[in-house]
């Protein structure tokens, strides 16, 4: 597809963060499910998702990196937390594991393989190319345009989402 | 499991809050109810009060003051004293208003020995008396708005206090506990230049508390968290023995100055502030207009003070009151302080109760914070005066 | 000669940049803290601290840095001790990266620095998203409010830590609303280009609404009075902090001040012409900027001397009720606004 | 940089996030393991914007939308938890298993 | 009423009053122990009474006549006073709780219990109040010996020209 797709593998610095920061992610994801301590595993998740971001802002997309930190991490890693301690996280740790972990390890190690099998038969000799950089009002003005009519989709699910929170947690 | 409260028969609506504790065992599951400990060394409570919260989120359920932390035995050592000594064990109690506490047992052993204090000695010990209630106000004024997160008025009132203090100092040569009483009189004639120097301390204290009520009475956000919070019914307050400023914002105008005058209150012209609501915000604002009839009270005392003797001619070397007993209420500054005095015809009393205000509102706190929010329990607390050693004895 | 050299080097002007940033980082909330007890002090009608550097207690706050250093970092044992020493780093870093962004004065004329280096002028690093950037980053802190609550294994650390987590989270949004109306007033996210729309008239002037929002919110966000509700000390000691001691506490401390700082210097850029100066324009934009910085600090500190401190849930009401729809109605004036002219 | 090996990282924390929500019990954990299967999309989506260079940056679209459905799927799903927690006393979803209460 | 017309009153109304006396101004109406609830509720509720706020409750010891209890009780609407006391045996004293008529009595008999060893039966909470939940004994009893002061009197009981040397 891309003509330079074949190009030798030359070491750049940009793939040197994604690569730091994905193993960051990748570990820390993999705390996250491990940890026996709930607020241990958010907090990992909060490094996941961090790291993410900063893959996102190597990767040339500036807004939704900051999106990510700004939505994941100050308010979605935080309303977790927050339930959490509402439903009493104990400092220490708990079983938080049910008896299917074996399932669900097999499960997980399949899906992997199956997605690693595909990833590298499809598009195991492509490369990115970082040379353009896609400015804020690039997104802004494509999401405004083409993209108009999902956005208002979304912004009616998350007034749902809203609505439904508020009527579901309120006490009677 | 569920923790109810039994209900005792013969209460009040709302109930004392310290009914027994029922578990109920059963198919209940475990409820995550949170206890908090507020206390003995929490900023907020003023002294080594400690109240034991039970929460529900942010909500308290039940709270259950725990006292003793300041316990001396008031009782016990004044058995073991004689009545001029009394004098200077009973100023200590509740510091913020020492003079009134010994006034009261100065007249308490009066009236059993059949001495009256001279006049001048009377007005005296009024103005000192007032004085002595503007110490205390002050103080609550400027720590209350301080629980508030205001805090400015506690400096505006430690300033003002401290001129005060100076003012005391210069009659009593102590700044805390005076000991100024004695029984038929007093220690000794005001000083040169105490009048004077009263008569300046009136105006600016007058005009000092406009400070205050632009800081708090005025203030929109000073309302919003007093206004309606911990709302105690008259009735309620009246059932619980509660006197003082805190039964005057609930709009019962018992003031012994005003139904039993003592000294030379039938004498002057003063009104008794009342509230209407009963909530925090009326008892911080009656205490703010207690300060203004007590300087009305001195700028009285200033004009009719008269001239003359400070002790009765001839005092016995021993005090001996004869059998009998007697109780002597006395207005203090947060209250009704009481002693309650038999004596045996021995130079140390037989017993003698000393009943103080300060317990009562204690007491009454369970009823104030069921039901309110953990921030408001501060409102709540800090409008409801107390000194601890008033409460402990 | 050798200074040209030095100057032509972008990588040099950014890391002298670096330098500027951190040292401002850690003088201003000094000057900030000692402004503070002083003033308090004065608004008291007392003296506050007079001893330390003999003239006026200049080095007071230097002093209590250095007893900061001095002191024993004790963990609680009940505390989860990793999280506990690791959430003053959490809630500091945020509010240091703000800094690098934070524009002094205008870009300089011509300017040939490589992409990367920020580019030339009175700031740190220009970011296309200069103001998001900014929300984003210092909506971390929350976290590290949290870990230090949960953390300190005590129950007035934990209230504390969900009192202020409530409070950050419902007034991330009237703060993101207003600075966006500023946003869409400027047609910029970039800081230093928000300031350069402010040369004709200040942003304050069409978008007062959205300035007082953006004040009350980002006092909020600060746990500043009337909003310290995280901290009440009356009520739960000191929140988040109240295990803290040491060098710990310090960075708590110094996140505070340095928070009061930041956001004051955003509302300036955003709202009062960031370095265009009135009346006496001849003064360079860097001491203007300095200078209203230093008058909204000061407004920070004025309140605290002012105001008794709001309820949780008053706070909240007041967030959800009156800030975030007058901030809505402000986007949609300012979206009206600019479609029209 | 090769984009396979960006795409390999979100298939692993997808895969991650699939034995989290099959293995936990802690609903809010359920939650969270949710959360990396979503952001592992957007990994891809952003990784595929980067590798097309289009222009019109579709896959920061999409990588939007997605976190504000995440956003709408955790206050919903964390209202649902508090909601069985006040009801169960218990937020292990081995636990609920009665269809009312 | 005046302290004599509230002793004929309690007298007339309620019939438990043994005795009455009135000193300095205050009436004080002994009550058998098993009418002490009685008179009390009678004292809130009759309307000429109107006992609406109990100042204090305590006891006195009067060793080997046992020791005697004194509510006092006050009436903010008609302003006046009464003492109900009431005796009791030395040897396990019983009393039956006033903290169901006025809930400001639950602390004063708390106070009374721990401090005088008197048990108020039916109290909802009688617990140690102002002393510590492991002290022993009833201090405010004359037969607990202040120790200091057995072992040394309190100096200052004596002006300092008496003190021998």
């Amino acid at each position: 597809m891309d003509p330079e797709a074949t190009e030798g593998a030359v070491v750049s610095w940009p793939a040197v963060f994604v690569a730091i920061f994905g193993a960051v992610a990748a570990l820390s994801a993999v705390a996250v499910v491990l940890s026996r301590n709930v607020v241990h595993a958010a907090l990992y998740l909060v490094v996941v998702l961090g790291a993410a971001g900063a893959i996102f802002l190597v990767l040339g997309a500036e807004f939704v990196g900051w999106t990510q930190i700004l939505i994941y991490v100050g308010a979605i890693v935080v309303l977790l937390l927050f339930g959490l301690m509402l439903t009493a996280a104990p400092i220490g740790t708990h079983a938080l594991d049910n008896q299917q972990r074996g399932v669900a390890f097999m499960t997980s190690a399949a899906v992997f393989g199956v997605f690693t099998f595909i990833i590298w038969r499809s598009f195991g000799s492509q490369r990115i190319h970082l040379n353009q950089v896609v400015r804020t009002s690039d997104v802004g003005r494509s999401l405004f345009s083409g993209y108009i009519l999902p956005f208002e989709v979304v912004s009616v699910l998350l007034l749902a989402a809203l609505v439904g929170a508020i009527v579901l947690a309120k006490k009677d | 499991m569920a923790v109810t409260e039994l209900p005792t028969a013969g209460m009040l609506p709302g109930g004392p809050g310290e009914g027994v504790q029922v578990v109920i065992a059963g198919e209940e599951l475990p409820t995550q109810e949170m206890t908090l400990s507020i206390g003995p060394q929490h900023p907020s409570t003023h002294g080594v009060l400690r109240v034991v919260l039970t929460l529900d989120g942010e909500r308290i359920d039940t709270a259950t003051p725990v006292i003793g932390y300041m316990h001396r035995a008031f009782d016990k050592l004044s058995e073991a004293r004689d009545y001029r000594q009394i004098i200077a064990l009973s100023n200590r109690h509740d510091w913020l208003s020492a003079f009134g506490n010994e006034l009261g047992v100065a007249l308490a052993t009066e009236r059993l020995m059949g001495i009256e204090a001279p006049e001048r000695a009377q007005w005296i010990r009024m103005l000192m008396a007032e004085w002595n209630r503007v110490l205390n106000h002050l103080m609550f004024l400027g720590s209350f708005g301080l629980e508030l997160g205001a805090m400015t008025p506690m400096f505006y009132a430690f300033r003002e206090r401290e001129d005060i203090q100076t003012l005391m100092e210069m009659a009593t040569g102590a700044r805390m506990h005076f000991t100024y009483c004695r029984v038929g009189g007093l220690k000794e004639d005001l000083p040169k230049g105490f009048l004077q120097y009263s008569e300046v301390l009136v105006k600016r204290i007058r005009h000092r508390l406009l400070d205050y009520e632009g800081l708090l009475l005025g203030n929109e956000i000073f309302k919003k968290r007093t206004v309606g919070i911990g709302v105690l019914p008259g009735e309620v307050a009246k059932s619980y023995g509660v006197t003082g400023p805190i039964l005057h914002a609930s709009g019962v105008a018992e003031d012994s100055r005003k139904t039993e005058p003592y000294l030379k209150y039938s004498e002057v012209d003063f009104e008794v502030p009342v509230g209407e609501h009963g909530d925090s915000f009326d008892r911080f604002n009656v205490l703010y207009h207690r300060i203004e009839q007590s300087l009305r009270i001195i700028e009285q005392v200033h004009a009719k003070l008269p001239a003359g003797p400070i002790m009765p001619g001839k005092m016995p070397k021993y005090l001996k009151p004869p059998e009998g007993w007697t109780y002597v209420r006395t207005e203090n500054s947060l209250g009704e302080t009481g002693y309650y005095l038999v004596s045996r015809g021995d130079t140390k009393p037989w017993r003698l109760k000393m009943r103080t205000p300060s317990f009562h509102n204690v007491s009454m706190i369970p009823y104030l914070l069921k039901g309110v929010l953990l921030p408001d329990l501060i409102a709540v607390l800090g409008s409801v005066f107390f000194v601890v050693g008033d409460v402990d004895r | 000669m050798i200074f040209y050299h030095f100057f032509s080097n972008p990588w040099a002007v950014f890391a002298l940049k670096l330098a500027a940033v951190f040292i401002f980082f850690l003088t201003a909330p000094l000057v900030l803290g000692y402004v503070e007890h002083k003033g308090l002090a004065h608004m008291q009608s007392r003296l506050g601290p007079m001893e330390a550097g003999r003239f006026h207690g200049w080095a007071q706050l230097i002093a209590d840095g250095v007893k900061f250093i001095q002191k024993e970092d004790i963990v609680p044992d009940a505390a989860d001790r990793r999280i506990f020493m690791l959430a003053p780093m959490i809630v500091i870093i945020p509010v240091s990266l703000v800094f690098l962004v934070i524009p002094f004065g205008p870009a300089a004329v011509s300017c040939h620095a490589p992409a990367g280096t920020g580019g030339c002028g009175f700031w740190g690093e220009n970011f296309d998203v200069g103001i998001f950037f900014v929300l984003a980053i210092s909506a971390i802190s929350v976290i590290g409010m949290l870990m230090a609550g949960w953390a300190s294994a005590n129950k007035f650390s934990l209230i504390g830590a969900i009192r202020g987590a409530a409070q950050l989270i419902a007034y991330e949004l009237p703060l993101v609303l207003a600075a966006s109306a500023v946003a869409m007033q400027a047609g910029t996210l970039s800081l230093v280009g928000i300031g350069d729309a402010q040369k004709a008239y200040w942003f304050v002037f069409p978008q007062i609404a959205g300035f007082i929002i953006f004040v009350i919110a980002s006092l909020a966000e600060l746990s500043r009075p009337p909003f310290d509700m995280p901290i009440a000390d009356s009520e739960i000691i000191f929140g988040h902090m109240t295990e803290y001691t040491g060098i710990r506490f310090g960075l708590f401390l110094l996140s505070e001040y340095a928070g009061i700082v930041s956001l004051s210097a955003i509302a300036v850029v955003l709202y009062l012409g960031a370095w265009h100066g009135f009346i006496v324009p001849w003064i360079p934009g860097p001491i203007w900027t300095l200078a209203k910085i230093g008058a909204l600090s000061f407004l920070v500190i004025w309140l605290r001397a002012t105001y008794p401190r709001l309820r949780e849930d008053q706070l909240q009401k007041m967030a959800w009720k009156y800030l975030i729809p007058i901030a809505l109605v402000n986007i949609l004036l300012t979206m009206i606004f600019k479609v029209v002219f | 940089m090769s984009l396979a090996w960006v795409l390999t990282l979100g298939a692993f924390l997808f895969s991650v996030g699939v034995y989290g929500v099959l293995a936990r019990k802690n609903a809010v954990l359920v939650l969270m393991s949710i959360e990396l299967m979503l952001n592992s999309v957007n990994i891809n989506l952003i990784a595929f914007n980067a590798w097309f260079r289009d222009s019109a940056a579709v896959g920061q679209i999409f990588a939007l939308f997605i976190i504000t459905v995440a956003a709408a799927e955790v206050g919903v799903g964390l209202a649902i938890v508090l909601l069985v927690f006040r009801n169960r006393k218990t937020i292990n979803v081995d636990e609920v298993d009665l269809l009312k209460w | 009423m005046t302290p004599d017309e509230i002793a004929a009153h309690l007298t007339e109304a309620t019939g438990a009053a043994e005795r009455s006396d009135v000193a300095h101004g205050e009436v004080s109406v002994w009550v058998p122990n098993d009418k002490w609830v009685e008179v009390a509720t009678h004292l809130r509720d009759c309307g000429r009474c109107h006992f609406d706020l109990p100042t204090f409750l305590t006891a006195v010891d009067l060793e080997e006549q046992g020791f005697e209890v004194v509510l006092h009780m006050y009436s903010v609407r008609r302003q006046h006073h009464v003492n109900v006391k009431t005796q009791l045996a030395r040897d396990e004293p019983r009393l039956p709780t006033l903290s169901g008529v006025w809930n400001g009595l639950n602390w004063c008999e708390r106070e009374t219990w721990e401090l005088f060893g008197i048990d108020f039966t039916g109290h909802p909470n009688q617990v140690k109040l102002l002393l510590p939940v492991e002290f022993e004994g009833f201090p405010l009893r004359k037969d607990f010996l202040l120790m200091t002061r057995e072992a040394k009197e309190w100096p200052g009981l004596k002006e300092p020209a008496e003190v021998e040397h």
